[in-house]
C-alpha cells in the first residue's frame, strides 16, 4: 500500500518489553493511531524500520503473526548504534515504525505441505511470524504437520523460550526439536550444531517445505545438508538480512545484482538464491 | 588549534587554551573569567551554526 | 511536437522574463567552476560550459534535505512536521542531452513503487530546459547509449544555437505552458532550423570518441567475477567522487540531526556505495568487504542492474567521472575491458 | 632514458623476486593522465611509463596490503618519498617490504593549466626534454611546453627534488634549486578575520563531502576513520556549512605533523577546495614553532607533535 510519504514513520507505543536472552528483548508496540492498523497489513516475512526519533532507524523483522491484531512484536537483539537505544526503552515510550516492506513467505505456496523450520539464534525472530501464523486456529487446517528446530549458542541464548518450551509444543501436529551449541549445566536437551542435528533427524524431503534463517554460517550448512537429503530447490525457502535505510527500493543500499532485498526480498527460494549472485 | 581557527576566520579570542594544574584554583576562576570576558565582548559565534530546525 | 525560434539577441531578455517569474537555475561559472546554481543576474549564464562539474540532479535529489522535523520529548511525546510544500516552481535551463536522459534515468527510481514525495514534487514543479551541445569533450561518450548531443529526450524545452537564431522544441504539456505563461518563442518557419540540427547533431556526434557498448550487457549477465575487477579496485581509492558526481547515481543514508534538546530533523543525504561501510552491517558483516566487490558493484549498476530494472542505462556517457576520478579510472577503458573478458 | 630505466629496474626486481608486485605509472586516458599501474609479471611491464605528468603520490597503495607478508616496489617522487618515511616512521607499513625506486624531478606539469593552452585529448605516446621545454609526443601530434609555466602549484616550492629514500634511484640526483616561503599561507594570513571567514566559508561550503582528500592521503592511515563513525557521531554526513567545516578542521588537524604536504588532497579535490592550504598553515606554524622540517623530509626526525622537548614554546601557560 503506498503511503503519500513512505519516508515518515507511524508514532507507535511501546506496550510491553520481554527479556529474551541476555542480549535479546522482544518488544510490543501499539500505533498511537488505531486507523494506522487498517492500512499496515503485514505478512509473514515482512519488515518494518523502526525509528527513534533523534537516534534513527534500523530495519526489523516483524516477529508477531498477522494473526494477532491490534500489536506488533519486534525481536531485537543489541547489535548497534541503534539496538542499543531500545534496549533502554520501556513501556509507555514513543517509538516510529514504517513499512510494511519487502516480500512475505509463500504460505499460499506452502498450502497442504508439511513445513520444517530451521532457526538458529534471533533468525527465529521472522521465521516466528509464519510458525504463528500457521499454527494460528483460522489457518492450522491449511498446513500439514509443523517442526521446528532451532538452536543457540546457549540455553540462556535461546529466544522465544515460551513458545518453544510450552506453547508450540501443545499445538497439534506440532514437534519442536531445541538445540543449543556446547553442553551445559542444567540442560538435558540436544547439544549440537543446528546443521548436525538437521542430519540426525534426517527429516524426510517429501510434500514438505523448510524455511530456514539464522547467521550466514548456519544458513549455509544447513543449505548443504538439505540438498544432501534430497530438497529441490524449490522446497527451501530463506530469508536474508542485508543492510537497508529507505526500505523502498531506492537508496541502493541492499541490492544483490539487480535485485534490492528490500523489495524483491527478502525471502527467496533456494531456486532464486542461486541465480543471485553471491554477494550477501 | 587556536592558529588554524584563526586561519578559517575565527575571531582571535573565540578560543582559548590553557595549562592549569589541578592545585591551581585562582588560575581556573582567573582564566574563566577572562575567557568569560572576551568571548561575551566578541558577541554570538557566527561561524559554524548549525541552524537547522 | 511544436517548434518555433528565438532570435539569438533574444535569448537572455527571454530568460530573464523567465527569471522574472520563476527561480531560474542555470550554469554558470563561479571559482573557476561550472555549476547549476540559481541566478541573480542572466548575464552571469554560460552557454558554452562544456559540462558542469556537478550534475542537475541537486536540484530534484539534493545532496542533503530535510524530510521532516522532529519534536521528542524523552521518547514520551513524539511530533513530526513534514514541510507543507517541498518546492516552488522553477526553471532548469541549460541541460545538455546527456543530463537530461539521466533525469529520465532517476525518474523510475523515485517516483514508481513506493513514490517518493519529496523527489515527485521538485520534478513536477520544475520545468527543464534542454541545450544542445555545440561541441564535445574529450570525455564525452553519450553516443555510445544512443544519446545524440542535441537530443531533446528528458526535457520540457529544448533549445539549439543555430547561426542567429535558437531552435525551440516543446517537448511536453508541461513544456508548453511555460511557452505560454512567458511569451518570446516565435512559432514560425523552423524547417530550415530543423536541417541545420541534424547537420549539427552529426558535426557534434563526430567529434566523440567512439565507445561500442554491443555486447557488456551480455559479458556482465554471464560473468559476476571477472579479473578485471580486481585490476580496477587495486587502482581505486575508495572515495565517493564517482558516484557523487554521477548524475543517475542516487544512493542515500538517513539520518537524525539532534540538536540536544530532543529538537531535531531527519534528513537523507548522498551516500556512496564506494565507501567501505556502505553496506557493512550493525553486527559487523559486509556483503561487499573489499574494493573489488565495491567497484564492480558500481560498474554493474551502470552497465547492468538499471538496465534489468529499469530498461535503462545507468550511464549516460557525461564524462564527469572520467573527468573527476583521481587516479584515472575511466568506464569507457572498463567497457573495453568487458567486451574483451578480461 | 627515464622509461626504459624503469622497465628494466622493474624486471629484474621481477625475475629475481625481490617483489611481489611494483606500483608504477601507465599511459592514462589523455596525454595529461597517468594511471597509477600495478605490475605483478614481467610482461606487464612493458604497460610502464613515465611522463611529465605523473602526479599521482603511488606511496598510499600500500596501506592495502598492510599486515601482509608482502614486497612492494613503488615509484616515487622527492615529494612521495617523504610519505614512505612517515609511512615507515608511523610504523604502518615496515621499511623492509617496501622496495622504493626514486625518481629524481625538476616539476610535474599541470594537466589543467596544460589544458587551458594545449591539445591533451590524444593519447601519451612519448616525451623528451629540450632545455626548459617538454616535448609531449601524443596521437594528435607534439606538444612543445615550457616547463616552468605550467608546473603543478606545489612544484614551484619543492625542496626535495630528489626522493629523500629510495633503495634505486633512476636518474642524477637533483640539488635543492628551491625554496618554500609559504606564499600562499602568509596571503591568507594577512587577511583580515572577516575576508578569511568568508574566504574558507565560500570554500567549505562547496565540499561535497566525497572523502577522496582523506582517501588519497598517505598520511591518513586509521582503520577505521571518524568521518565514517554513527557512534559517537562526531561529524554529522549532512553536507552542510557547519558540518563540512567541521569535517575540514578535524581532517586537518588529524594529519597535523604526519602531513608530508604531498598536495594529493589538493589536486583531487573535484570541488577546487585548496584542501592542502589547511595542512600547511599547520607545518608553517609547526616549523616557527619547534624548528622542524617538513614530516618525512628528514627520515631522522622522528614525529613533531609526538614528540617533546623542554624548549618548546608554551603558548598556553
Amino acid at each position: 500500500m503506498a503511503l503519500e510519504n513512505p519516508l515518515l514513520p507511524y508514532i507507535a507505543t511501546i506496550t510491553k518489553v520481554i527479556d529474551e536472552t541476555p542480549d535479546v528483548k522482544t518488544f510490543q508496540m501499539v500505533f498511537d493511531d488505531p486507523e494506522v492498523f487498517n492500512v499496515f497489513k503485514q505478512k509473514p516475512g515482512q519488515v518494518a524500520q523502526i525509528s527513534i526519533f533523534g537516534v534513527g532507524e534500523a530495519t526489523i523483522s516483524i516477529t508477531s503473526s498477522p494473526t494477532r491484531t491490534g500489536l506488533l512484536e519486534f525481536s531485537i537483539k543489541k547489535v548497534g548504534r541503534l539496538t542499543s537505544v531500545i534496549h533502554q526503552m520501556e513501556p509507555g515510550m514513543k517509538v516510529g515504525i514504517r513499512g510494511p516492506y519487502g516480500n512475505n513467505f509463500p504460505y499460499e505456496m506452502m498450502k497442504g505441505k508439511d513445513l520444517l523450520f530451521i532457526g538458529g539464534g534471533i533468525g527465529l525472530a521472522p521465521l516466528r511470524s509464519l510458525i504463528d501464523f500457521v499454527l494460528a486456529p483460522e489457518n492450522r487446517q491449511d498446513y500439514g504437520k509443523v517442526e521446528i528446530l532451532y538452536g543457540a549458542r546457549s540455553a540462556a541464548d535461546l529466544c522465544f523460550k515460551y513458545d518453544l518450551f510450552d506453547n508450540w509444543p501443545k499445538m497439534p501436529d506440532t514437534q519442536v526439536y531445541v538445540t543449543i551449541d556446547r553442553p551445559e549445566e542444567g540442560w538435558d536437551g540436544h547439544v549440537g550444531f543446528v546443521p548436525a542435528y538437521l542430519e540426525e533427524i534426517n527429516p524426510n524431503p517429501a510434500n514438505k517445505v523448510t524455511i530456514t534463517c539464522g547467521p550466514p554460517i548456519m544458513i549455509k550448512f544447513v543449505l548443504q545438508a538439505l540438498e544432501k537429503m534430497g530438497y529441490s530447490e524449490d522446497q527451501v525457502v530463506t530469508t536474508l538480512e542485508l543492510k537497508m535505510k529507505c526500505g523502498i527500493g531506492k537508496c541502493g543500499r541492499c541490492n544483490i545484482g539487480s535485485k534490492f532485498v528490500c523489495v524483491d526480498g527478502p525471502v527467496f527460494t533456494l531456486r532464486e538464491l542461486k541465480k543471485l549472485p553471491p554477494e550477501f | 588549534m587556536k592558529r588554524l581557527f584563526e586561519f578559517i576566520g575565527f575571531e582571535p579570542g573565540r578560543f582559548h587554551a590553557r595549562w592549569i594544574s589541578g592545585s591551581e584554583a585562582q588560575k581556573v576562576v582567573e582564566t574563566a573569567k577572562k575567557v568569560t570576558e572576551e568571548v561575551r565582548a566578541l558577541g554570538p559565534n557566527k561561524k559554524m551554526r548549525d541552524d537547522r530546525c | 511536437m511544436r517548434k518555433g525560434y528565438i532570435l539569438k539577441d533574444k535569448l537572455f531578455p527571454w530568460l530573464e522574463a523567465i527569471r522574472a517569474k520563476y527561480p531560474l537555475i542555470a550554469p554558470v561559472q563561479e571559482d573557476g567552476l561550472s555549476l547549476f546554481k540559481e541566478v541573480e543576474k542572466v548575464s552571469d549564464i554560460v552557454l558554452d560550459y562544456g559540462i558542469t562539474r556537478m550534475p542537475p540532479k541537486d536540484l530534484f535529489f539534493p545532496q542533503t534535505e530535510k524530510m521532516f522535523r522532529i519534536k521528542n520529548k524523552n521518547n514520551m511525546a513524539v511530533e513530526l512536521e513534514t514541510p507543507e510544500k517541498i518546492t516552488d516552481e522553477q526553471v532548469l535551463f541549460g541541460v545538455h542531452s546527456c543530463d537530461l536522459k539521466s533525469i529520465l534515468a532517476l525518474d523510475p527510481v523515485f517516483t514508481t513503487r513506493f513514490p517518493d514525495r519529496y523527489y515527485q514534487e521538485r520534478r513536477d514543479k520544475t520545468y527543464v530546459i534542454g541545450l544542445s551541445c555545440q561541441k564535445a569533450l574529450p570525455t564525452c561518450f553519450c553516443t555510445a547509449y544512443g544519446i545524440t548531443p542535441t537530443a531533446y529526450e528528458g526535457a520540457d524545452l529544448h533549445l539549439t544555437e543555430l547561426g542567429d537564431k535558437y531552435l525551440v522544441e516543446v517537448v511536453t504539456e508541461r513544456g508548453e505552458r511555460l511557452v505560454a505563461a512567458v511569451p518570446g518563442v516565435v512559432f514560425e518557419g523552423t524547417e530550415s532550423l530543423e536541417a541545420e540540427k541534424e547537420k549539427l547533431t552529426a558535426k557534434v556526434a563526430a567529434e566523440i570518441k567512439p565507445v561500442d557498448i554491443t555486447g557488456v550487457k551480455e559479458v556482465l549477465d554471464a560473468n559476476f567475477e571477472l579479473p578485471l575487477w580486481e585490476k580496477w579496485a587495486q587502482k581505486c581509492l575508495g572515495c565517493g567522487i564517482c558516484t557523487y558526481v554521477c548524475p543517475t547515481c542516487h544512493c542515500f543514508d538517513i539520518n537524525d540531526f539532534n540538536r540536544g534538546d530532543g529538537v531535531g530533523e531527519r534528513f537523507r543525504c548522498w551516500d556512496s556505495c564506494m565507501f567501505s561501510d556502505f553496506t557493512r552491517m550493525a553486527g559487523g558483516h559486509n556483503p561487499r568487504p573489499s574494493k573489488k566487490e565495491r567497484v564492480r558493484n558500481r560498474f554493474m549498476h551502470k552497465l547492468k542492474y538499471h538496465l534489468d530494472r529499469y530498461n535503462l542505462v545507468g550511464c549516460v556517457g557525461c564524462g564527469r567521472c572520467v573527468q573527476r576520478c583521481p587516479e584515472n579510472i575511466d568506464i569507457r577503458a572498463i567497457i573495453s575491458d568487458i567486451k574483451g573478458g578480461v | 632514458m627515464l622509461k626504459e630505466k624503469i622497465k628494466s629496474t622493474v624486471s629484474s626486481l621481477l625475475e629475481n623476486k625481490q617483489v611481489d608486485f611494483v606500483i608504477g605509472y601507465g599511459a592514462g586516458s589523455d596525454a595529461g593522465t597517468v594511471r597509477p599501474t600495478f605490475v605483478k609479471a614481467v610482461e606487464e611491464v612493458q604497460e610502464l611509463i613515465w611522463s611529465p605528468f605523473a602526479v599521482n603520490n603511488l606511496a598510499k597503495y600500500v596501506m592495502d596490503h598492510l599486515y601482509e607478508n608482502i614486497k612492494i616496489g613503488v615509484i616515487v617522487k622527492g615529494c612521495d618519498s617523504r610519505s614512505v618515511v612517515r609511512l615507515v616512521q608511523d610504523k604502518v607499513f615496515p621499511r623492509e617490504n617496501f622496495y622504493v625506486i626514486g625518481v629524481p624531478c625538476k616539476g610535474i606539469l599541470d594537466k589543467n593549466k596544460v589544458a587551458r593552452d594545449f591539445d591533451l585529448s590524444g593519447e601519451f605516446v612519448d616525451f623528451v626534454e629540450q632545455g626548459d621545454n617538454v616535448v609531449v609526443k601524443t596521437t594528435k601530434g607534439d606538444i612543445t611546453i615550457p616547463r616552468e609555466k605550467y608546473l603543478m602549484d606545489k612544484c614551484y616550492r619543492c625542496e626535495t627534488p630528489t626522493p629523500v629514500v629510495y633503495d634505486v634511484l633512476l636518474g642524477e640526483e637533483i640539488a635543492p634549486f628551491r625554496r618554500d616561503n609559504y606564499e600562499d599561507v602568509k596571503n591568507l594570513e594577512s587577511l583580515s578575520v572577516e575576508e578569511k571567514s568568508k574566504y574558507w566559508d565560500k570554500q567549505f561550503e562547496k565540499c561535497i563531502r566525497c572523502y577522496a582528500c582523506r582517501n588519497v592521503c598517505s598520511a591518513c592511515n586509521c582503520r577505521d576513520c571518524v568521518f565514517d563513525m554513527a557512534e559517537p557521531n562526531w561529524v554529522g554526513k549532512a553536507a552542510n556549512l557547519s558540518e563540512n567545516t567541521a569535517f575540514h578542521l578535524i581532517r586537518a588537524w588529524h594529519v597535523a605533523g604526519r602531513c608530508v604536504d604531498c598536495g594529493e588532497c589538493s589536486r583531487v579535490c573535484p570541488m577546487g577546495i585548496p584542501v592542502n592550504t589547511l595542512n600547511r598553515k599547520l607545518i608553517k606554524d609547526m616549523k616557527e614553532l619547534f624548528s622542524v622540517e617538513t614530516p618525512g623530509k628528514n627520515p631522522e626526525q622522528g614525529a613533531v607533535l609526538g614528540s617533546f622537548r623542554t624548549d618548546d614554546p608554551e603558548e598556553f601557560m
